[in-house]
């Protein structure tokens, strides 16, 4: 094992369904708890039992967040599971794993243990996780006291019997980490001061922009399943009674789509999850609630496509798709969150200025934010209430006035002396539907005036290096700590990366920031760089090249480094 | 006879005159008016075609939705608050063609909503086409030869879907269908009201001559009695008319809900909570 | 048992061990090889879901379509070459959720092909949430308090659309299902084989013990009789396994379409005729 | 009446249900037999009985095809069509009504007649349509003999009676004419040569597409009614039996989408016809499409958005849905002709490209080119019968095999010896799920890099007027003759005219014609210049103004006329 490193990077591989989760959620809050920096991403396959699944723990003495193909320690779990990930396996790494799983392998490091027997011994397989747990424990300085009680309470709901065994498994474990304990240089865990990592938050991007939900006071959600949305959904379901949040499963995404604008229209706060197969089904949707200019909110997180494509795997594919989608021409906003603070606090301002703005707004993640997990600052600022932008209204009450924003007060039926008609059709300021080319041309210039605003509440990209660049990075969305990790081991390059967490419409300072480069590149999980349209379209600039992956995979901070230079001497030598 | 649900201004109907519309259309406003329904309480939520267009010419909320999409829609606003009269209504092909998958889910959720269509057997709109209830042989610019599909029975499949309320209805008679609309609205639950309803200018097959002809109220039937209504349903010449089936019994969609389990508050009148927000958010510590 | 269905190498399942749809897979291979239909001629049709995947293990042709819409790709399949043999397979979040209306239409529409439903009353592949036949109370991650939706009864909606060939069927028995799947595909017109499927991984309601209590095979009844049908397709404990309905005179799509009227040719096999082309243009002159 | 023109612009004004449709038919017709070129294009309101409805007949001595404002004979058919066009009437306009509708218009040629009177007489009201045929007919010099010829051929297969009373009322007309006869200049019908209209077809665009996609042998059709698009299906409806196509509606778009799919995975080669609202439904299909690499031709007929928008009406405000939809990346092509040779031609090859390169190709047409009639010389090249790309498999064929065109051979179901194997999941060269990143890697480029030989098949756009140019207009789709027509009024101006009907991607020639010019000015029926960001997006150059129009009705020769100048000026301004 590398011992520059002051993170150690573990993968556990495996079949789906052998509980590679909860080795993860397990071992990661342990983690936590004990003061180190965690980060933790799972790649999987679209089956629930066999296959190769396996996920990423990196644990750290200064703040990780992304994903690295270096494996310092692999746990393997199955028969497959050495060959899943071999073309990430160094001289350094070390290999752990049951000894029928490992005997094949010619490597410097194999270290084998009976996980098998010994948890069929204690009474079932599934103790393998925790035998693994213990070891992996030990390695990281964590004492069998602090272990246990950490595992105690993990399974608290469960039979006394069962914790007992996950002890007798855990010790197991310990006692194997001896062997290993010369081989392994593991950091010491941080001293408690005020820095540590309790103070922080440790979750994933589906409960960052779950919890920015809430903080947006969403109220309702109705949606199809479908990976890798479906965990907004069901992080609202298990919240959703203490927080007044009516969940709907829907019959299909068009179900969804027509519910959220119809719970919309009544007063509530609604929320749309998908991929994007299911948002290729609510273009009519989307078009309905900019016409009827009713809010709606709309997650996607996306997976690669075409058509189903790799449901389980990661892509920023749908990006212009989101920019376009749905029929005629009508304002709206699109964010892309990578951080897990903008995970938050962009879903809980999507509904605002969805509310205010009265258009649709999209959040686009992808699987690899959603399912990546790390610590972040706690979010503040949670003591307001969400402003509601709805009057009540009077007695002449006009849905559609025209006034000089674009954007009319919005009443909701049975509040106020006055009737809230809203129509699909082309309509006039009181809703009716109108074919009067006059009425029309007003109302297609008051919808589209809107935007006017909506750009003024641009969030500016973010700059991660020096304001001095020759080279000029760009990420959007999820992809933004794995670029940041790359950009800052090649700091002395005037390399400088912009990030874009608002991908439309962009921030006035965009212009600024690319004119300042000598050269300009987008980095991008996808294979035709749809992100440098929407620069083009939007400044009149766009990339000199691009770095572009559609393997499913999400970038690994190795593959920037290698990729980054590449493209910098390609374009020199151009 | 003015109603409370009169729009006041001198209103421009799209519809053709002689259409079988304008009979539902004063019906409907006639049985808000009686049942002394408030208009401000009332919102109407239709889909696109001919029929769709009938919210425009009421006095009252509405939602003017998407072709086949008015459902989802209802449901979600009576379930975000449940205080309001929720009335879905559009036309056959617009409920039980575009809207079909929504129409057979609605019934398994039984919200308390009222599920009019104005079933001509053609899509009127649109100039023609066979609906999904136009009958074998109809003979139209897409169907030359003929609609050789088996005509949609909505009567049998919501029954099938064990619908709480399921009711035929004839456009010309007013009285009869004023009657089955009340019903229909007081019934707490989903409740679905076919109408038949002649399209003079493009169903030249079902006129209300052939209704007259075709149609007959159901006589001595308990409406609970569901495997006969399922009978009756079945039953193609004449078609029958009047409530075929209740279930007073079921719960609707709203009382299930886990969010209106212990409290009754419309969801739109609950107050945000930032210290249950911040429990959460406090739980990932 | 080997069939001339199998894929010869070695090929990884996709299913968890145990799963129901193995017995389905070996079960339909058999029946396929033992009426000697060619495998060349047989087209699989499916959508998505762990049952949709059923394709991949099949030595035949594919059209492995989207989430809920394996029944239109099948039925212009058929349609375009009546002379394949075409199977639409897929789960029942599938089939009776995503693609309900297709399932309503398809019936109308009466195609010459089999509509197998593996039906776990859950979504499989998306990890647990109800599907529309789930049973009222099961609890998932999304239906934490349980699911409160009526559960969709495919057989009843089959027979108020007037399905030609209506049956149940329970993966765990391979005889009795292999039995209800050759008259299905012998059937001509369009057939429904709803098959109860355990899922192992996420119904732990409706195992294979719960399954041996609560189905039943139909004794004694004419499969003729449509209203006896529907009164048997109603019931619900015990469910009741087997044809319940079939109608053997009712015209299939292909037959009654204008384009096979005369002429039986498949639409593939016919030339293009550019004198008729030239014909048509010339009447614009 | 201006004498200066050579042709005269006639408007029929009235109610829906009152019979201007076949006035239009009739008398269009008759002005084709008699020598005259004729172009007719009609506005109509979203219902079936009443409102206010317009067709405008334009005969001339010179081809004509586009739209004008001007209005020089006016038809009034009932009480409200006055105030529906009455901003176009001029005071050389002549205006003939019934008494009854035209007694309150203030105007210096206000000509009444008995039309309703007369109609009555002769046994009822629909023959006000067939007396101001006789009246117009007379004003164009044919005779009552040619005239009665046409009548009783239109009328051929009514009953005698019908035809009696239709003659009768053409008398009417006839004689009523007398009266006007000096008012009004008609320019002789062009005598007979070679060159004579009847050696012309006179078609519209729903015709044109549709005997194009009988010419590319279209043999199956899936779609579901909507307007301005269902005129395909009813016309492949009408032709369909002694054509061998498969007609089937569906029971919503998606159906439509999917059974095309099939259809064309079977053999078949599909069409699916629709508008915007529709076509937002069939994201998923198309994407579908693209994954499965099975050829699919989808026609949109453009009409005013957001969401049901205005249904009757014409806009082009569906070009950017039609670049981007469908989730994931993948190849396309559009077409939007213009003429009515290209309405024909590239459907016929739109099913071509789409069998060769295994792609979705769409047609996308608006209202006003669906329902303008006007005409054109007729289809050549007819002969060769459509070249099917499918192949027949051999024993061990692989659907996907990866080759360099990215095009692998197609084969279908129970064709030779294989299995066709197709899947939406990314699949490998059999067509089996797979997840191996490197096979998704391989996969993604064959499919892109079909685009590279797509490219090579690009229309060039036309150009119109000198290639030496200060101005370049540029239009794309059915703008075309109205663009032109302006354009040719201002031939001095050092304008040229640059047309697309290629709109994706754009022939390469197109950056040259854009370098050329000293200001580009796109000219588009929509409200945010759609177009001009295709050019952007594909040349790097995009315009300098825009003149846009989205109040549901085409542009017309005179608002071009107008706002061309007022543009270019401004532009010189600035
Ligand atoms: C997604 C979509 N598809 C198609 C249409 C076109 N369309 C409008 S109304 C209609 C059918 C109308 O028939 P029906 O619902 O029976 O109503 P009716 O006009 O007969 O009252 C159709 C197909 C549309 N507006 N939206
Ligand atoms: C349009 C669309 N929506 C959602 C999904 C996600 N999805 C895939 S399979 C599935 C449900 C599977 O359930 P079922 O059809 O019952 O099959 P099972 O896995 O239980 O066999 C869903 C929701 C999808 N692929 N496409
Ligand atoms: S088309 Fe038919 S349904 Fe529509 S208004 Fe006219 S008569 Fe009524
Ligand atoms: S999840 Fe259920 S249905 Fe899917 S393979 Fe596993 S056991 Fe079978
Ligand atoms: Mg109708
Ligand atoms: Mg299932």
């Amino acid at each position: 094992m590398r011992s520059e490193n002051q993170d150690i990077s573990i993968i556990i591989a495996g079949e789906a369904g052998q509980g590679i989760q909860s080795v993860e959620q397990l071992f990661v809050t342990l983690l936590h708890h004990m003061n180190y920096y965690v980060f933790s991403t799972k790649e999987y396959m679209s089956r629930v039992r066999g296959g190769s699944n396996s996920t990423e723990i990196r644990a750290s003495l200064l703040p990780v967040n992304s994903f690295v193909d270096r494996i310092d320690i692999l746990i393997i779990l199955d028969e497959k599971a050495f060959d899943h990930v071999s073309h990430r396996v160094t001289d350094d790494t070390i290999i752990i794993g049951d000894d029928r799983m490992v005997s094949n392998i010619s490597h410097p490091h194999v270290f084998s243990f009976d996980f098998t027997g010994s948890a069929k011994k204690i009474g079932n397989l599934v103790y393998a996780n925790t035998i693994a747990i213990g070891l992996l424990a030990s390695l990281f300085h964590i004492s069998s006291k602090e272990l246990q009680e950490h595992i105690t309470s993990f399974f608290s709901s469960k039979s006394k019997q069962i914790i007992d065994d996950n002890i007798q498994a855990m010790h197991k474990g310990i006692s194997f980490a001896q062997t290993l304990i010369s081989s392994i240089q593991i950091p010491e865990k941080i001293k408690n001061d005020l820095n540590n990592t309790n103070s922080l938050l440790l979750l994933n991007g589906t409960q960052a922009i779950g919890l920015g939900a809430l903080a947006g006071g969403v109220n309702f959600i109705s949606s199809y399943p479908m990976s890798p949305s479906t965990g907004v959904l069901t992080f609202l379901a298990s919240n959703g009674k203490k927080t007044n949040v009516f969940v709907e499963q829907a019959e299909d995404e068009i179900a969804a789509i027509n519910m959220a604008v119809g719970a919309w229209y009544a007063g509530a706060r609604a929320l749309v999850t998908t991929s994007g197969g299911g948002f290729a089904l609510m273009g009519e949707g989307l078009s309905l609630a900019a016409m009827t200019e009713t809010p709606i909110v709309v997650h996607i997180a996306q997976r690669p496509g075409p058509a189903t494509g790799l449901p389980t795997r990661t892509e920023q594919g749908d990006l212009q798709l989101a920019l376009h989608t749905g029929h005629g021409e009508f304002p709206r906003l699109i964010y892309a969150p990578g951080t897990l603070q903008e995970g938050f606090f962009l879903t809980k301002r999507s509904f605002d200025l969805a509310d205010r703005y009265q258009i649709p707004v999209i959040l686009l993640s992808d699987q690899y934010f959603v399912d990546s997990k790390y610590q972040t600052s706690s979010f503040l600022d949670l003591d307001k209430k969400p402003t509601h932008h709805i009057v009540k209204t009077t007695e002449h009450y006009k849905r559609y006035e025209n006034n000089i924003s674009g954007v009319s007060p919005r009443g909701i039926p049975g509040y106020g002396s006055g009737y809230v008609c809203v129509d699909s059709d082309e309509h006039d300021e009181a809703g009716r539907i109108t074919e009067n080319s006059d009425v029309r041309k007003q109302m297609v210039e008051k919808r589209l005036r809107k935007m006017q605003q909506i750009r003024k509440q641009s969030i500016p990209p973010t700059l991660y290096g020096s304001a001095q660049y020759e080279t000029l990075l760009i990420g959007w969305g999820s992809t933004v700590h794995t670029i940041e990790e790359a950009r800052k081991q090649m700091d002395k390059e005037k390399i400088s990366f912009l990030h874009f967490s608002q991908v439309y419409p962009l921030h006035p300072k965009t212009k600024t920031y690319l004119k300042k480069a000598n050269r300009i590149i987008t980095i991008e999980n996808n294979a035709t760089a749809q992100f440098d349209q929407v620069l083009l379209e939007e400044t009149g600039i766009s990339a000199d090249a691009h770095i572009l992956q559609f393997t499913g995979h999400p970038f690994s901070v190795e593959t920037l480094l290698q990729k980054i230079p590449e493209t910098i001497q390609a374009l020199e030598e151009e | 006879m003015n109603t409370s649900f009169d729009v006041s201004d001198d209103i421009d109907i799209a519809w053709c005159p002689g259409c079988g519309n304008f009979s539902i259309l004063s019906t409907l406003k006639k049985t808000l008016a009686d049942l002394n329904i408030k208009s401000r309480q009332v919102v109407m939520v239709s889909g696109i075609g001919q029929a769709a267009k009938i919210p425009q010419y009421f006095k009252t909320n509405y939602f003017n939705g998407l072709h086949g999409r008015a459902l989802p829609a209802a449901t979600a606003i009576k379930a975000v608050n449940p205080s309001l009269t929720v009335i879905a209504e559009s036309g056959d092909g617009d409920m039980y063609g575009e809207g079909g998958n929504h129409f057979i889910h609605t019934i398994r959720r039984n919200p308390d909503i009222t599920n009019i269509v104005h079933n001509n057997m053609v899509y009127g709109l649109t100039k023609g086409q066979a609906s999904p209830t136009s009958q074998r042989g109809f003979n139209t610019p897409v169907q030359v030869d003929g609609v050789i599909l088996e005509p949609f029975n909505p009567l049998a499949v919501a029954l099938s879907l064990d619908a709480s309320f399921v009711a035929r209805a004839y456009a010309a008679d007013q009285k009869q269908t004023k009657t089955i609309l009340t019903k229909a609205i007081q019934h707490e639950g989903y409740s679905l009201v076919d109408i038949l309803q002649p399209c003079v200018s493009f169903n030249k097959v079902n006129t209300y001559e052939w209704y007259k002809k075709h149609t007959e109220y159901i006589k001595d039937h308990n409406v609970s009695d569901k495997q006969k209504a399922l009978h009756l349903a079945l039953q193609t010449d004449p078609l029958l008319l009047g409530i075929i089936y209740q279930n007073k019994e079921k719960q609707t969609f709203e009382t299930m809900h886990p969010i209106y389990e212990r409290e009754q508050t419309p969801l739109i009148k609950r107050s945000y909570n930032s210290e249950v927000v911040k429990q959460i958010i406090k739980s990932y510590h």
